[in-house]
């Protein structure tokens, strides 16, 4: 069969991201794939550069709209790191439960995305129904469904009323049990085991070395979680444990993220339950002093950093954001050579790229059958040697 | 109308196929337009399915402000779609480039690639909204076929235009604004 | 039957007519049922007719460089023989168009929509189409020799290749679905396979890519094609109905002519719709599956199981009928 | 979880490659040249068992451009490798070698501020349009875009 080149996205339905990948396939395996994600540049870095603290967290907040709250917390977090400035338990408490929602609610989303990329509507149409259970509990607390707004430097914009609090408590036993049932159904349903059990497969030294994070990493053993290694907000004195798994594959990122959907549900309840008293916010100096910090959160996706220089003006000298999905763009590369390719969408979406945070291409190729000129690249030069060894070992 | 034309308008009110593009958003917008094609909000009902290729869907929602390296292709998917088509342009950056105007990578606006039917308020517009705007795009539809065709609306906007020049001011620049301080 | 009453036959009541609103019906129903179980509430009832016939009212874009008449003649061919094909499936009591070996040129009629679907995935000179093809053929490869074995094997106990023969011999002895268990499985699974739902829906698997053959398709020819796969489930399962749950007949006769005929509608129209229910939860209930996953699937288990099924026929003919 | 590395640890395994400086308790930055930025690479993953790249972040301070390398391992703490690179001639040699993941971020240093990494296999145009003018720096204090230059997208009469 000749090699086929397949181009797949930037419009695709199965990626709702606009991802383009040039695939050089021959018969169904893929022999050398082009990856080019930089649909999703804004320049949101250097339009920070002009805008003072208040104005930026706006803009932060719409880097990525699944994961809108880890960027605003990420960066208001550094900076007041940086104005050393110490902000109120109770808003520690609120950031802590609006970011474990949004881990619950973006987990969801990729659970019901991964099963539709298999052809499973029911799971992604149940999933997504459980997830607005999620949505309204969000839009109580913070008057938004995606894109919150309820950070800022020095405290939370809202307060949790008590009638709040108890409508979230009477939610959560049914997405408990509803979680439980996903997570029998994942070992138990024939074709969802068929598609994720050895798909992508990536060992451990494999992740480190290729630099992969979040639930990737994880689910091949790795246990960095930043809410443990840096613990921020309020995740130092809330009792919950980091999920490992084994497998390694699409199966096993499936189990961790299951998994830690379990975990922040714990810590959704014991922080709506001990939600200490207080103020919600400080006043802040207006300019930050001069410094640098970097700023690490573990968001959904998994390790996101921001690299804050501050020069005491109200505004940022420098904001560097290395998203998580850049991180797992290494990774996913070079798991997907030699698969199907019925299994791109499936392998893309077990990292959950969310493609607006990061904006980069990667090449891979795989030395096996020469097609036709040789594309450079850093990672070709590290697929062949790395296949090569593979291919000895 | 004959019995044959109200049949054919009866059924285009009744099938509108929509098919979604990102052209660069923060995909908030993205996920609320399929979060309306699960069961809570079930646009099924309607009659409205989410169809992957260009070639089979009537309406086109464009989501995000149009990133300077997805306007060709934006183009080329709005190209390839056959005729009754329309478009709707999803929250604030569709319909000027909301929170990232100005910024250097940004075509600010759907407005400034293809020729935009609705526009959406809100960001992201919850999924009901979202409806709306098909239901709207419906409406445009059903007068458009009754006046045959789209060149009515165009002489509408055509008052406007010339009214925005006597005053001067300045049609929405497709070349990078200065980037607003 | 004088031809009047044939015309009749077979263009209006049990024919095209009905055929055509039959298939719109199952494709809601199809539809509703997902969506019921998915906990939606699904498309009001005219929505399929709606669809057909808005798809005939868009624009026809023509690819650069296609082949325009062929690419319209191939959905009308496919209509075509699945069309025709519905005319041997007894529906109101014996077909009056059966011979001998009607069920050959039943099962051939029915592979046509495929063939079809390749020629229009090469024709329409796009990379996705293409693929899409190639994987419906292939597809066809596996699921087709089963299906014709599970469905030859009544044809074996009831000794003859017509439909209406198989159906009359069902009412003199048990069910093929009861003697012939595996077969039953087997051309049900068969049938998912050949209207290419969702484990089998590969060549126009929606999220790798695009829509498969059906991508260039656009305005009435989309219309056809779409309306050629809700017909061919009508006739899928109505063939199936027809061999494995006995068909339009119930064992003991009823007087009057006419009311046996109503009875008998009334069986045909219960059998399809127990048959779409099966075939619309499979859909429901499973993932897709891979093309080279399918090809164990298809091999190691339908092909066993269907030679498995003509093993044990073969044996009850030689015991059974002979003693 | 192992505890953090201490400073001297640090200096011990970085001595006569830059000063050691502690900025908090996890987080510890060693300033070094250009030239042994490749050495301070290989010690860290090699004698502080650093394994994973937090993140390359490239600054423009007016004067010149800084480079921090951070990286980090299973002793949780961040070992920052901060550079400083004239702004006439920015050149440092490459890191995607030892640390794979370094391929991406160096290329898009080099897209938004210009760095060229010596040694770096695809130094190929990664987070810019296709028709984005060469060596335009977006991120660099003193770029403004100028009206008159096309940078990618729709041309206007086109779009009407």
């Amino acid at each position: 069969m000749t090699e086929v080149v397949v181009p797949i996205g930037p419009h695709h339905p199965a990626l709702k991201e606009p991802v383009n990948f040039k695939v050089v396939a021959d018969g169904e395996t893929i022999v050398r794939l082009e990856l080019d994600v930089s649909y999703n540049h804004r320049g949101i870095e250097k339009a920070a550069e002009q805008r003072d603290f208040v104005r930026v967290v706006p803009l932060l907040e719409r880097v990525c709209g699944i994961c809108s709250h880890s960027h605003t917390t990420v960066f208001v977090k550094g900076i007041e790191e940086a104005m050393k400035v110490q902000i109120p338990p109770r808003a520690q408490y609120i950031r802590t439960i609006v970011a474990e929602l949004e881990r619950i609610h973006s987990h969801l989303l990729w659970f019901g995305v991964a099963a539709h990329e298999i052809g499973f509507n029911t799971l992604f149409m149940w999933t997504w129904r459980d997830r607005e259970a999620v949505q309204d509990m969000l839009e109580e607390m913070t008057g938004n469904r995606v894109n919150y707004g309820i950070n800022e430097v020095g405290g939370v914009r809202r307060d949790l009323t008590p009638e709040q609090i108890q409508a979230a408590l009477k939610r959560l036993p049914h997405l408990e049990d509803r979680i439980a049932k996903y997570r029998d159904m994942v070992n138990k349903e024939a074709t969802m085991m068929i598609r994720f059990r050895g798909v992508g497969k990536l060992s451990k030294d494999d992740i480190l070395k290729l630099g992969a994070v979040g639930p990737t990493a994880r689910a091949s053993g790795v246990d960095y979680d930043i809410r443990k290694d840096d613990p921020y907000i309020a995740y130092a004195d809330v009792p919950w444990q980091v999920i490992t798994d084994t497998h390694g594959d699409v199966y096993g990122r499936t189990l961790v993220r299951i998994g830690e959907l379990q975990q922040s549900l714990q810590i959704v309840r014991y922080c709506l339950e001990n939600l200490p008293a207080g103020p919600i916010k400080i006043t802040t100096p207006r300019a930050a002093p001069r410094g640098e910090i970097l700023s690490r959160y573990e968001a959904p996706r998994g390790e996101l950093v921001h690299f804050i220089r501050t020069n005491n003006t109200d505004k940022v000298e420098r904001l560097d954001i290395r998203t998580p999905t850049l991180a797992n763009w290494t990774s996913v590369a070079v798991s997907l050579v030699h698969q199907n390719l019925a299994d791109i969408p499936v392998i893309v979406a077990a990292i959950d790229p969310c493609l607006s945070c990061t904006s980069r291409i990667t090449i891979v190729n795989e030395r096996g059958k020469k097609t036709g000129e040789m594309t450079w690249d850093e990672l070709s030069a590290h697929g062949r040697e790395f296949y090569r060894k593979r291919g000895r070992a | 109308m004959t019995l044959s034309q109200r049949l054919a308008n009866w059924a285009r009110m009744k099938s509108p196929w929509i098919t979604l593009f990102n052209s660069g958003a923060c995909n908030a917008c993205d996920i609320e337009v399929i979060a309306a094609l699960t069961p809570r909000f079930d646009v099924e009902r309607f009659g409205i399915l989410a169809k992957g290729s260009p070639r089979h869907a009537d309406i086109l929602i464009v989501t995000g402000p149009v990133t300077r390296k997805q306007a060709p292709r934006l183009r080329r998917i709005w190209e390839q779609m056959p005729e009754p088509k329309y478009v709707i342009a999803m929250g604030a950056c569709g319909a000027f480039g909301g929170v990232f105007r100005g910024l250097y990578h940004v075509v600010d606006g759907v407005e400034n690639v293809i020729p935009v039917d609705v526009f959406v308020a809100g960001c992201p517009p919850r999924p009901d909204e979202v409806i709306n705007a098909v239901v709207a795009c419906l409406g445009l539809l059903k007068e458009d076929l009754a006046r045959g065709g789209k060149e009515w609306r165009a002489k509408k906007t055509k008052v406007i235009e010339r009214v925005e020049a006597k005053e001067g001011a300045q049609p929405a620049p497709a070349k990078p604004s200065e980037a607003s301080t | 039957m004088d031809p009047i009453l044939l015309a009749v036959y077979i263009l209006l009541f049990p024919g095209f007519l009905f055929l055509l609103a039959y298939a719109f019906f199952f494709q809601f129903l199809d539809r509703k049922i997902a969506a019921r179980m998915q906990a939606r509430v699904g498309p009001p009832l005219l929505q399929p007719f709606a669809d057909f016939v808005k798809m005939l009212g868009k624009e026809v874009i023509d690819v650069k460089g296609m082949d325009r008449k062929a690419f319209d003649a191939a959905p009308l061919l496919a209509l075509a023989a699945v069309m025709t094909a519905f005319l041997y499936v007894p529906i109101v009591g014996n077909s009056p168009l059966a011979f001998q070996g009607d069920l050959i040129l039943v099962l051939y009629l029915l592979t046509l929509p495929t063939i079809v679907l390749f020629l229009l995935g090469w024709l329409s000179r796009n990379v996705f189409a293409t693929i899409g093809g190639v994987r419906a053929v292939t597809q066809m490869f596996i699921y087709e020799v089963p299906f014709f074995l599970a469905l030859l094997t009544p044809a074996l106990m009831a000794g003859s290749w017509s439909i209406t023969d198989i159906v009359a011999w069902q009412q003199s002895h048990l069910w093929f679905a009861v003697l012939q268990p595996i077969g039953f499985v087997v051309a049900l699974i068969g049938l998912q396979a050949k209207l290419e739902r969702t484990p089998f829906d590969i060549p126009e698997a929606e999220t790798e890519i695009v829509a498969g053959p059906w991508t260039e398709l656009t305005g009435r020819r989309l219309a056809m094609m779409r309306l050629t796969m809700d017909v061919s489930m009508v006739v899928g399962s109505a063939l199936v109905a027809a061999l494995f749950l006995g068909g339009p007949r119930i064992p003991w006769t009823i007087t009057p002519d006419w009311l046996s005929w109503i009875v008998g509608f009334g069986l045909f129209f219960v059998k399809t719709l127990g048959v779409l229910l099966v075939l619309a939860s499979i859909k429901v209930a499973t993932g897709r599956l891979r093309i080279d996953q399918l090809n164990d699937v298809g091999w190691k288990y339908l092909a066993s199981a269907a030679i498995l099924q003509v093993l044990i026929v073969l044996l009850m003919n030689y015991w059974w009928v002979s003693a | 979880m192992s505890e953090l590395l201490k400073v001297e640890q640090v200096a011990k395994a970085m001595e006569g490659l830059g000063t050691v400086d502690a900025m908090k308790p996890n987080r510890i930055r060693v300033a070094t040249t250009p030239a042994k930025v490749k050495e301070a690479v290989q010690r860290a993953l090699k004698d502080l068992k650093c394994d994973h790249v937090v993140q390359i972040a490239a600054v423009d301070n007016g004067k010149s451009f800084e480079l921090i390398y951070n990286l980090t391992g299973p002793h949780h703490t961040v070992v920052s490798i901060l550079l400083e690179l004239p702004r006439d001639k920015p050149e440092v040699p490459t890191a995607s070698d030892l640390l794979p993941p370094a391929g991406l971020y160096e290329r898009q240093i080099h897209d938004l501020l210009g760095i060229v990494f010596v040694g770096h296999p695809n130094l190929k145009r990664i987070i810019l349009n296709e028709d984005w003018p060469e060596n335009e720096f977006p991120m660099r204090k003193d770029w403004k875009p100028n009206p008159n230059t096309f940078y990618g997208g729709v041309h206007t009469e086109e779009a009407k």
